[in-house]
């Protein structure tokens, strides 16, 4: 647990010391610096919390820390579990890749980034780890300001959606918290663990969770409510559509698992579980075709991001429909595995916008030729979101495909998975052949910058790698909670 | 695990072609000599590696090598006798298109490109043909698909482009339901490694359904490849890549993994008896002979000759997948020794087309009256593959022909064997007006349509264009008069069947 | 009968107002209604006997909130004449949020599970633990130091929202720079406050620093504490910024931002201590956890006064640097 | 009815109004305004369930002692944004915006 604690309190030291430094990042030399020391950071952090995850794995249990000592539910709680463990590791290592393409890339990030993205690093952690839900309200909104701080960064382009993105976030909360406050109502208590014992099937309940549960859809921009993300994700800046792709959004599902599988009594999970299930094959089959059709590259990314969490409400759906724990490790694997890709893709989206001087993926016409490492990455990553073997995004398919394959009654939702799969194929592919045109090149504008575009390529290989963990993985996530 | 030279060299194999193709991508254009000893290096690493594993199978030995990857579904790499023989093939006839495709592409762009995914591919075909279990194969085959493609679309001229897309649609496709199929048979019986005569026997009766449904998807998935119909039409239009890749990818490495695929599925997954007690080789018996005479029929119609050959390919490569499903010990060998033989033989034919084209300029079958006399050795060659696909003995597609002959009377399945007369016959229609065209016709008056020579050459084209189809004609003679011995292609094709029906 | 009348003139002016807020056709019209409605609201949370919420909504919801709305719809260069809905428009909403509301109620308020059947086990031990808690107030003490996480994050999200705001006032703004583009919207315009304000600033503003720091030091014993305090201040702050009487707050000099950065600072380091050398995280040693509690919420108000008058009054000057 | 189901329901209702402001206006003024109320209904919510216990019970009032910190800040930063934009929109004489957008962005 101090592990988890030391992978907390170092963002949000660094956020402070950034803050009171206040130097301004102009010059090569103070980014250096600026950089470096969030490289170090959250070379800490991913170490700290790879330790955190070796603990979590060792014990049978869950461990849980009462914040000031005190018990009985009086005291927000701490809670370390594989899947935490996992989270607080993942978020550490996206960190670090930002970090490294911040300070390394010739084209960079924006001065003020440092210190938001570290802001964004701690509320991350601090929300991984609660068991609260009225903790998990406060951390969600400092999750979503620094979000949208992040976003404004791109400047007076990126305000609008930003202030978007904003309201539609706070009513959000708005809402959870409303719920929040029903369950206290109902229960009397806030703590996650404490009140599985407690819950029963009532209206109220049911009020409170459907209250909650729509609060976080919106802001995990779960198909229908995903309406704001692709103007946001695809404004921002290149490092931060990364971020908000790979781990803003995810920490909504992680709530909304946390309730329907921990709070919610199992009958009321069971009859919303297909719910979410027919939700997530919508999301990728509109999302897939949305990012089909929009003439933007980034935008195409932002709507992958829909529809790709669609497989990750799938597998929380059938988890919850057949309460069957192996589907947690299918679905923290699209989290992870789609994280890792989906840096990947914006890093080496915002390469080729920059070297080819435009933002629609017409401009892509010979991206082989004229920036072939960053196109490289984003095939590469590509592959990861179709779910080619033995990519990431594979893993978790296999994962989800064979519960599902097993019963024969099963069958329809394997179509659900197919056809996610053909569109996902489509539109990375409409973007590859594009790519691989010699006949109408798009020359570049400006000489392509060869770090950043290695750099693009790192998580795209992370995220194959994966493969050789594959087994581990599937079994640590696999074990449930 | 224990790392021993015996579990090593399967990967030694794979890894023969892959490093150096990923080096490759790192060499700048200008860097020939580079180039070409990276390349040459692996081919004879590759091949001296798999002349060890031949010898060792031959004497018994096992390579077998492992990995975790999922829960009860391991990567396994295992040379087994049918392996080696798609392996060895492989192996040696990339030897022949790497000589062929350094004179080919000359002084073209991109060539570190192209170098690098052709090695990439041929790692694919082999890690395929090593594939010990269906879950390695499926990862392999995938990444055939994706290594092959930057080849297909290498021009990059907007006809190549469609092209990609149409291989991509199909190839991506059929893999999404191979993988399908084999999450299907894992979710019922876990993924077991390959072994002679199948490890769903004792499942047969309680899974029937599910084990259907999985044998075609799979059958499907491997379809695509394997060209059976309706799945073929990305084939023909593939065509537009470069000549090495029409010819070793085209003709071997991409449709052979198909139907090496189904050979695997059928005989080591499924088993000769689960399969035939499912009813599930008669289907495909009918599906391979209507692709047979379809792909005839249809190569008829062409008049450009790389669209014939491609349309010829789909029709011999459904000979394999016919001499499986005919269920019987001589169809098989006829199967599985025409994987070999028509490999050596449409390698041949695709070697002299691309010679044509580059050296003459020749795309047309009109454009061929008297190509004997301007290159009498490789027309010579492109006679011995013409007349080897039609039957003629001694050349090795006769062999193959006899045995599926022989193997459709021996599953009293008269039909097939009518079938295999009859296309011969087409093939003969469609083949044997090229080779009098190329001989006996007078060469066009007004010249070639686009003759180019090369400095200091001193044949009828460029040495390293030349070389490779007279070896590779020269191999399928061999393989038909030798088909006694224990190292022809026959004889080995007879080893692996003695164990699949336990002879 | 006089708490029911009570209840529902407040109930109706909260209502009306806040549809007032909303949809009223002038927007200024609209913040004024809102400022009222936060100043009913404050009312309503002293008559439901919160008067630690009602302290802070008067300062904060209808203070602070007020001064940023006109803030920023000074920015609007004309009141833009929204399309209004006339009150036959308005009839299905309305209905539609009756039968909405009617349901809600009926799922929360009746039956056997409604909540007012219920009995929250945390108040006893809130009331059970309060002495060793180092506070005698016990909403003090669950903010200081049951749920003390959750008030050390609320300082972050503080910082954070300062940070967001300072971003979008970049450095060298090329508006500024070039000088010609200035407007209203631009730079406040400096016209003389109106004098009686003036006069009574003098007098007020110290009452209102007075007032803070009683809240502060109350806090611990009675309503008030860290938030409460540091509201008043930034309010105060805000009204001395208004009539032009205080030193600008610039991001630029470092005291303003130690200011800013202490509190959470502050709560950090000792979270961290307390997991390092204590029992755990934010657990304050026993003897001594008064002293650390008072000294924390002093520096918190300092802090959250500093932030919050920095978000409402701040222009682009403050943040440039 | 006791005042504190009374309440609650008043809560309900500012909220209900918040989010119906929310959804059907198109200022963002307005739209902030229109949270702002909801954050208050979910306030009047906690501090009407607090009534329930005597004396009132500190957490629920705690927990909105927090959100309305947290409120305040998400609103300041809200309406800097939203008057920052309208600013930047007054002030749009010049193109730029200093980001991507060549000639290449026009449709071709």
């Amino acid at each position: 647990m101090n592990y988890a604690l030391v992978s907390v309190a170092l963002p949000m030291i660094t956020v402070v010391l950034l803050f009171l430094v206040a130097a301004p990042v102009y010059s090569r030399l103070q980014t250096l610096v600026t950089g470096g020391l969030v490289i170090i950071i959250t070379v800490i952090s991913l170490s700290t919390s790879w330790l955190a995850l070796l603990e979590a794995a060792a014990q049978s249990t869950t461990s849980y820390l009462a914040i000031g000592g005190w018990e009985d539910g009086l005291a927000i709680r701490f809670r370390l579990t594989p899947v935490v463990a996992l989270m607080l590791t993942f978020t550490a290592l996206i960190h670090l890749l930002l970090a490294l393409y911040g300070t390394f890339s010739r084209h960079g990030v924006p001065k003020d980034y440092w210190s938001l993205s570290c802001f964004l690093h701690g509320s991350l952690a601090a929300l991984w780890l609660s068991a609260d839900l009225f903790n998990l309200y406060v951390t969600l909104e400092l999750l979503s300001l620094s979000a949208v701080a992040l976003v404004a960064l791109a400047g007076p382009g990126a305000w609008k959606p930003a202030a978007d993105y904003l309201l539609l976030s706070l009513a959000a909360s708005l809402c959870y918290l409303f719920g929040v406050a029903l369950i206290y109502g109902r229960y009397g208590l806030l703590d996650i663990a404490m009140l599985t014992v407690v819950v029963n099937d009532d209206l109220i309940t049911r009020l409170a969770l459907l209250l909650m549960t729509a609060g976080l859809m919106l802001k995990a921009a779960l198909w229908p409510l995903h309406l704001w993300l692709p103007a946001a994700h695809a404004s921002a800046p290149t490092a931060v559509s990364a971020l908000l792709s790979a781990l803003v959004v995810k920490a909504p599902l992680f709530i909304l698992w946390v309730l329907w599988s921990q709070v919610a009594p199992p009958v009321m999970a069971q009859q919303i579980g297909p719910v979410f299930a027919l939700i997530g094959i919508l999301a990728l089959v509109f999302g897939g075709f949305s990012a089909m059709r929009t003439p933007y590259l980034k935008v195409l990314v932002a709507y992958s991001t829909v529809a790709q969490l669609g497989y990750a409400l799938m597998a929380l759906g059938l988890l919850l429909a057949w309460q069957q724990p192996e589907m947690n490790s299918a679905l923290w694997l699209f989290v992870i595995a789609h994280g890792l890709a989906k840096t990947s893709l914006f890093l080496a989206a915002g390469q080729m916008q920059t070297t080819l001087g435009t933002k629609r993926i017409s401009g892509l016409r010979g991206a082989t030729q004229t920036t072939p490492i960053a196109m490289f990455a984003f095939a590469v990553a590509g592959g990861s979101l179709i779910g080619l073997p033995p990519s990431g995004g594979f893993l978790a398919k296999w994962v989800l495909l064979e519960p599902l394959l097993s019963q024969p009654q099963n069958w329809p939702w394997v179509l659900g998975i197919l056809l996610g799969t053909l569109v996902s194929a489509a539109y990375i592919f409409r973007l590859v052949v594009m790519a691989f045109d010699r006949a109408r090149i798009n020359p570049p504008d400006i000489s392509s910058d060869h770090v950043g575009q290695w750099l693009a390529l790192v998580p795209a290989v992370l995220v194959w790698g994966m493969a050789l963990a594959g087994e581990q993985l599937i079994q640590l996530l696999g074990e449930g909670i | 695990m224990q790392l021993s030279w015996s579990s090593l060299l399967p990967v030694f194999i794979l890894l023969s072609s892959m490093i150096p193709g990923l080096l490759i991508f790192a060499v700048r254009e200008e860097q020939v000599s580079l180039r070409t000893t990276l390349n040459l290096t692996g081919v004879v690493l590759k091949l001296f590696f798999v002349g060890l594993m031949l010898y060792g199978v031959s004497r018994g030995q096992d390579f077998r090598f492992a990995l975790p990857f999922l829960p009860n579904a391991p990567l396994v790499l295992h040379g087994d006798a049918l392996s080696l023989q798609f392996v060895t093939l492989s192996s040696v006839l990339w030897l022949a298109t790497t000589i062929y495709a350094i004179g080919y592409l000359g002084k073209a762009q991109l060539r570190s490109r192209f170098f690098a995914y052709f090695s990439l591919c041929i790692s694919a075909t082999v890690g395929l043909a090593l594939a010990g279990n269906l879950i390695t194969f499926l990862l392999f085959y995938e990444l055939l698909t994706l290594a092959t493609f930057p080849l297909v679309v290498h021009r990059g001229t907007p006809e190549s482009l469609r092209a990609g897309r149409i291989y991509l649609a199909y190839t991506i496709g059929g893999g999404t339901m191979l993988m399908l199929g084999v999450a299907l048979l894992h979710s019922l019986a876990n993924t077991q490694e390959f072994i002679a005569g199948g490890y769903l026997s004792d499942m047969a009766e309680a899974h029937d359904v599910g084990l259907r449904v999985a044998f075609v998807l799979m059958i499907l998935g491997l379809g695509v490849k394997a060209a059976l119909i309706p799945l073929h039409s990305w084939l023909p239009q593939a065509m537009v890549a470069p000549a090495p890749v029409s010819a070793l990818l085209h003709a071997v490495a991409v449709v052979k993994a198909g139907a090496f695929g189904i050979i695997r599925v059928v005989y080591d997954v499924y088993g000769v008896e689960t399969s035939t007690n499912l009813s599930l080789t008669q289907p495909l018996l009918w599906l391979a002979a209507a692709t047979i005479l379809y792909g005839s029929v249809r190569a008829l119609q062409q008049q450009d000759l790389k669209k014939r050959l491609a349309y010829s390919t789909v029709s011999q490569v459904s000979y394999i997948t016919l001499g499986v499903a005919l269920v019987g010990p001589l169809a098989a060998i006829g199967g599985i020794v025409h994987l070999m033989h028509q490999g050596l033989m449409k390698i041949t034919l695709f070697f002299c087309a691309g010679n044509f084209s580059a050296t003459l300029g020749v795309h047309k079958i009109q454009e061929m009256d008297g190509l004997g006399n301007r290159m009498p050795m490789t027309m010579a060659a492109f006679t011995i593959g013409a007349l080897g696909m039609i039957g003629v003995p001694p050349i090795a597609g006769f062999i193959s022909k006899w045995y599926l002959g022989a193997g459709a009377l021996q599953s009293d399945a008269m039909w097939a064997l009518l079938v295999i007369m009859v296309s011969s016959l087409l093939n003969a229609a469609y083949f044997l007006p090229l080779v009098y065209r190329g001989w006996f016709c007078a060469s066009p008056q007004q010249g070639w349509p686009a003759e180019q020579s090369w400095p200091g050459q001193r044949f009828e084209t460029h040495w390293m264009l030349l070389l490779p189809p007279l070896f590779t004609a020269l191999l399928s003679i061999l393989a038909g008069i030798f088909a006694g011995s224990f190292f022809s292609p026959l004889g080995w094709s007879q080893f692996i069947v003695a164990r699949e029906f336990s002879l | 009968m006089a708490e029911l009348v009570l209840d529902i003139t407040l109930a109706v002016l909260l209502l009306s107002m806040a549809w007032g807020a909303l949809h009223a056709p002038i927007i200024n019209n609209g913040i004024g209604l809102f400022v009222a409605f936060g100043i009913v609201l404050a009312l309503t949370w002293a008559r439901l006997g919160a008067p630690d919420l009602a302290l802070a909504e008067a300062a904060i919801g209808a203070g602070l909130t007020g001064v940023l709305l006109l803030h920023a719809a000074r920015a609007i260069p004309v009141p833009t004449a929204t399309t209004v809905m006339r009150p036959l428009q308005m009839m299905p909403s309305i209905l539609l949020i009756l039968l909405v509301l009617g349901l809600l109620t009926v799922i929360t308020s009746s039956g056997p599970d409604s909540v007012f059947q219920q009995t929250p086990p945390l108040p006893d031990l809130v009331e059970e633990r309060i002495a060793d808690s180092g506070v005698e107030h016990p909403v003090t003490a669950v903010l200081m130091n049951f749920r003390a996480w959750d008030t050390l994050l609320e300082l972050f999200v503080l910082l954070l929202a300062l940070f967001g705001v300072r971003q979008l006032f970049p450095g060298q703004r090329v508006i500024t720079r070039t000088g010609t583009q200035l407007s209203a919207a631009d730079k406040p315009v400096k016209v003389q406050p109106w004098p009686p304000l003036m006069a009574w600033m003098g007098v007020l503003a110290p009452l209102l620093v007075l007032t803070g720091g009683y809240l502060l030091w109350h806090g611990s014993t009675a309503p008030g504490g860290a938030f409460q305090a540091g509201a008043i201040l930034a309010a105060a702050a805000a009204v001395l910024h208004l009539i032009q009487n205080l030193p600008a707050l610039r991001w630029s000099l470092w005291p303003v931002r130690a200011l800013i950065c202490g509190g959470a600072l502050l709560f950090l380091v000792v979270a961290i201590s307390t997991a390092w050398l204590g029992a755990g995280w934010l657990h304050y040693p026993q003897p001594g956890n008064k002293l650390l509690i008072v000294t924390i919420e002093v520096i918190a108000t300092l802090s959250i006064a500093v932030t919050l008058a920095l978000l409402v009054t701040g222009d682009s000057d403050d943040f440039t640097r | 009815m006791n005042s504190g189901a009374f309440y609650l329901s008043v809560g309900m209702a500012v909220f209900l109004i918040g989010l119906h402001g929310l959804l059907v206006l198109q200022d963002n003024l307005r739209r902030v305004i229109a949270v702002n109320l909801m954050g208050a209904g979910v306030f009047l919510v906690l501090v009407a369930l607090a009534t329930r216990t005597d004396p009132v019970d500190p957490v629920l009032q705690a927990l909105a002692v927090t959100g309305l910190v947290v409120a305040i800040s998400a609103t300041a930063f809200a309406l800097r944004l939203v008057s920052a934009r309208i600013r930047h929109q007054q002030h749009k004489t010049k193109p730029d915006d200093g980001r991507l957008s060549s000639h290449k962005d026009k449709p071709r």
